[in-house]
């Protein structure tokens, strides 16, 4: 139990250095990507442990998952391909602009641009 | 457990190789990977409908628009450190 | 000046790891009551089977509507800024998969396998995600993932014919997109004038539940993402962008 | 039609509107498109501030309009509550974006999708404004800052392209820890929306207690993100000067305060987070003050201008925090948040018309340099404006900011420092006013005569000063002359909406008193006189290292990381 939190701890954390630390547009967007991809494991890994059966009511279900998770889960998801979405297509303009991926290049041929 | 444990290890070691791979391509493959991986932990922990919209989401469409977006730039990481 | 740029780096992650870790370690055992107040009325309250369906068409379906916004407002910042590459692009012939009718039998990457298996293969899965999309409120699945499949299924038939269909022309597509926008701001506004006031049941009445307003929603949801996300990759792919 | 439907009407009447305008643009020509574009913006943006003003009698009676979206049961169901707070967001976004829109219509992003964002925009305002329930807040301000991120980067320059993305993976990387902080309430209490919360915080013990206090803090910090309160403010300095300046307007006057007061119910969770409301109070008073001194430093129009917006939140933070930390229902914390609520109205309007005028007259001149840009009303002549109304609002709206009498600026702030008085917040905000002074002055010095000939400019073919222009800034023009006629009749209805028990009623003669007369001439002397230090020799030098001091895009999170550290030690302290 211990373990696996832990590891979603690493993987957000990693994600988050990412964003913090890599120059690269990209991999930040990367970053992004593994952060919100640790929150949602977290939700569903967590949600699930009330329960042995998927949240379908049925004939015979009894103890079913917690579903307020999964359904939060499923917006969460969706937000973060869309604002990745969003960030790429922003890094295309903004390598089309300055011919770099490299946040410290771009701000720098931004501003003597500028 | 053991099961939960494996394909969290697997997601982590791909999450760090995403990020530490000098080919833009390569990380865009590890993360749809990621995807495709949390899918199935998803569908293990009783969470279906996670599991298809990771899978057509994450897995999909967001491996489109990142593949279209290394395209239109460049494919190769350089740091200039 | 590099060492102080990683020393506030490290310390950066380490205050944000030491901020989190607390929230992430707690053991505090996982609520149970909104799980059981669930399981006893979600098939009353919303007369579906699946209940993550019936919190997210149902319950929180407000939450879904944002969503929705998001995606639309996302891609009409993504097309904007892809329609702007497009103007003044040098190197066209850099970029493959494209649809332009003339450059067509010339492109390498566009084989005659690509051809007729994404041409086989395309209403195959539009049927699959039409179906993911109309069982979402008994099975697994829903308007999202289907319109997500249906995306895929459209993509594929662009891909695959080379002539222009109705349903891969982006025109077409982004008047369905729209509209189904609006179906859905107007399904949501409906229950106001059915005293089960923004975002309730329209149709509901206290002696037969039934999922309508839920499959409702899952086909207007299905529609608006489907075209959306289809147009998004189609213009991502070099096709036709006539805005 | 029920009085609870009633009350959403802000929320769901733009999502119409804004589906209209799709719709048509899809389908129409250009003349039965931009038909829609009206109607939908009568049915977006004008009618709902009318109807949220015929709630205002059945609010006064039963307090706040509580409801819950789809009828569903409370305990699961997404709930809203429609109280004054919510009537003064909505009808304060549609102060600024009425003419902030209309100024658009022929200069600015004119196009049926910028319409149909700033719809968008305006319901997911609303949605925040009433919503009680943490995911749906999240929801709601995700939506808000992607409107954000695209209004921001649609002039498609790399400059403003930049400053989107920055904005973006800042803001919503912070939004994946509000997530967790989500996660941690759900995880401790079982619930989402706040009265559950505050029901099952009630009954945890001591090391839930801690947990529940760092899940709070990932919830606050990134809202205050998007009020940019001082080691978070990085991004907007970039954001709000890259803009188009309908944007920026739109940026500074609405955006930067909905979460601020989103923030009051979400404070209101738990005795917990009482506590955090003397922290921010003191992060706003030294946000007033650096940013004002920046501001100071700058050269760029636009960005002094966004140092200002800065500046003027931290005022309103200092007030806000403050009054949580007195507690809302005793009068001296019914004064402060009302005060604090009356300096956000007047800025957001001086602060719009100051970008839009400052944002015309830079065009024109095709200058941004405050140094060099002179003469600038014979280049809005030249440039074939017959009445020099640009330099007239720009004016009007300096005097408001520098908080000179008549005008809504000198009410709004007189009753802040007067609420805040005693305290050393006090003394200062009062050196911040006196540096707002300065900058307005060194800022004004566009408009004086110019020595040098002029260089003809490339004419271009559309009329440069459109009706609707001067429209748009005349009505921001008026609202802040009315909002100070009516400052004393405002600052009542604001004390009436906000709990109704310390109606608080200052007339004519509190303003104008003797002492707070004196003050405003002192602050003016003040401003000369730093105006005069400033550009002296070895005051222009400090500013200048000051103006090269650079921040990268690493520095955004050191500042997001020390802003949740100095949270969390403050509270843990207790």
């Amino acid at each position: 139990m211990i373990i696996e939190r832990i590891l979603i701890f690493l993987l957000f954390i990693i994600g988050f250095a990412a964003i913090v630390a890599m120059p690269n547009i990209i991999k930040k967007i990367f970053g992004l990507n593994l952060m919100n991809a640790a929150v949602v494991l977290l939700f569903i890994l967590e949600g699930s442990r009330i329960g042995d059966q998927a949240p379908i009511l049925g004939d015979g279900v009894k103890h079913i998952v917690d579903p307020i998770p999964q359904a939060l889960m499923l917006t969460a998801i969706v937000i973060g391909v869309c604002i990745s979405a969003l960030a790429l297509a922003l890094a295309v303009r903004l390598y089309k602009a300055t011919g770099s991926l490299d946040i410290n290049v771009i701000t720098k041929r931004l501003e003597s641009e500028h | 457990m053991i099961m939960h444990i494996l394909i969290l290890g697997l997601i982590l070691a791909l999450g760090a190789f995403t990020l530490a791979s000098r080919d833009l391509l390569h990380s865009v493959i590890a993360l749809s990977a990621i995807s495709m991986l949390s899918a199935l932990l998803f569908t293990i922990l009783r969470a279906p409908d996670v599991a298809i919209t990771e899978a057509a989401v994450g897995a999909g469409v967001s491996t489109v628009i990142f593949v279209w977006a290394i395209r239109h730039t460049q494919r190769r990481d350089e740091e200039e450190s | 000046m590099k060492a102080l740029t990683r020393m506030k780096i490290m310390l950066t992650i380490l205050i944000l790891g030491l901020a989190v870790l607390p929230v992430l370690l707690s053991d505090t055992p996982w609520p149970v009551q909104a799980r059981d107040y669930l399981f006893e009325t979600a098939k009353s309250d919303t007369g579906a089977d699946n209940t993550v369906s019936a919190i997210y068409l149902g319950y929180r379906a407000m939450d879904t509507l944002g969503e929705t916004l998001v995606l639309l407002v996302s891609i009409t910042g993504t097309m904007s800024i892809l329609i702007n590459l497009g103007r003044n692009k040098v190197d066209e012939e850099s970029i493959g998969f494209s649809l332009e009718p003339e450059k067509l039998p010339r492109h390498s990457l566009r084989t005659n396998l690509i051809e007729v298996v994404a041409s086989k293969l395309g209403p195959i899965v539009l049927l699959f995600g039409l179906y993911v999309m109309l069982y979402g409120h008994i099975s697994p699945g829903g308007g999202f993932q289907g319109g997500v499949i249906v995306a895929s299924g459209i993509v594929f038939l662009a891909l695959g014919t080379e002539l222009k269909t109705k349903l891969t022309n982006t025109i077409v597509l982004s008047r369905i997109e729209s509209l189904s926008f609006l179906f859905l701001v107007l399904a949501s506004i409906s229950g106001v004038f059915f005293e089960s006031g923004f975002f309730g049941n329209p149709v509901k009445s206290l002696q037969n539940i039934s999922p309508n307003f839920i499959i409702l929603l899952n086909i207007i949801i299905g529609m608006k993402v489907g075209t959306s996300i289809a147009v998004m990759c189609i213009a991502m792919m070099g096709g036709s962008h006539d805005h | 039609m029920s009085i609870e439907t009633l009350s959403l009407a802000p929320i769901y009447l733009p999502l119409l509107g804004a589906a209209l305008i799709l719709v048509c643009k899809s389908f129409f020509p250009t003349k039965i498109r931009r038909l829609a574009e009206y109607m939908g913006t009568i049915l977006g943006l004008g009618l709902p501030p009318v109807i949220v003003l015929f709630l205002y009698p059945t609010l006064q009676q039963q307090g706040s309009i509580d409801l819950v979206i789809g009828s569903y049961a409370p305990s699961i169901g997404i709930n809203f509550s429609f109280d004054g707070l919510s009537i003064l967001m909505i009808l304060l976004a549609a102060c600024v974006t009425i003419p902030a829109w209309i100024y658009s219509r022929k200069v600015g992003p004119a196009h049926s999708n910028f319409t149909a964002l700033v719809l968008i925009q305006n319901a997911a305002i609303s949605a925040i404004s009433m919503t009680s329930d943490l995911f749906n807040l999240f929801v709601c301000l995700e939506v808000m800052g992607v409107v954000a991120y695209v209004l921001i980067a649609s002039s498609q320059k790399g400059n403003a392209v930049h400053a989107s993305f920055s904005y973006l993976m800042f803001s919503s990387s912070a939004m994946v820890f509000f997530l967790l902080g989500v996660f941690g309430l759900y995880r401790l209490t079982g619930s989402l929306s706040y009265d559950g919360i505050t029901q099952g915080l009630a009954g945890l013990g001591p090391s839930e207690q801690k947990t529940a206090l760092f899940s709070l803090v990932l919830l606050v910090v990134p809202i205050l993100l998007r009020v940019a309160v001082m080691p978070l403010s990085l991004w907007l300095i970039d954001a709000h000067s890259k803009a188009p300046h309908a944007v920026s307007a739109l940026l500074s006057g609405v955006l930067l305060k909905i979460p601020l007061f989103a923030l009051i119910r979400v404070l209101h969770l738990t005795p917990l987070a009482s506590g955090m409301g003397l922290p921010i109070s003191w992060a706003g008073t030294i946000t007033a003050l650096l940013a004002v001194l920046s501001a100071l430093a700058q050269s760029d129009a636009k960005k002094l201008l966004a140092y200002h917006s800065i500046s003027q939140i931290g005022y309103v933070v200092s007030a806000w925090g403050l009054a949580l930390h007195t507690g809302l229902e005793t009068q001296a914390g019914a004064l402060l948040l009302a005060a604090s609520l009356f300096h956000a109205f007047s800025h957001a309007l001086f602060k719009a018309l100051l970008f839009l005028s400052i944002g015309t007259t830079t065009d024109c001149s095709g200058n941004r340099d405050v140094y060099m840009l002179r003469g600038a009303n014979h280049r809005l002549r030249q440039e074939g404006e017959v009445l020099p109304l640009t330099m007239l609002c720009y004016f009007i709206a300096a005097l408001s900011i520098t908080a000179l009498p008549p005008f809504n600026g000198f009410f709004s702030k007189t009753l802040l420092t007067y609420s805040l008085k005693g305290g050393w917040q006090y003394a200062i905000l009062s050196v911040a006013g006196a540096g707002t002074v300065a900058s307005f002055m060194k800022l004004s010095r566009i408009f004086l005569p110019s020595k040098q000939p002029f260089e003809p400019i490339v004419k271009e073919s559309l009329p440069r000063f459109p009706f609707t222009l001067h429209l748009g800034l005349s009505i921001l023009a008026a609202l802040c002359v009315l909002t100070g006629i009516f400052a004393p009749n405002l600052i009542f209805f604001i004390g009436t909406l906000l709990g109704g028990a310390y109606a608080l009623d200052y007339g004519n003669q509190f303003f104008f008193s003797a002492s707070n007369l004196l003050k405003t001439l002192y602050t003016l002397f003040g401003g000369i006189a730093l105006f005069a230090l400033a550009v002296s020799k070895p005051g222009s030098k400090v500013l200048y290292r000051l103006k090269a001091m650079k921040s990268s895009f690493s520095d955004l999170f050191l500042g997001f990381a020390a802003a949740i550290a100095a949270l969390l030690l403050m509270l843990l302290q207790h």
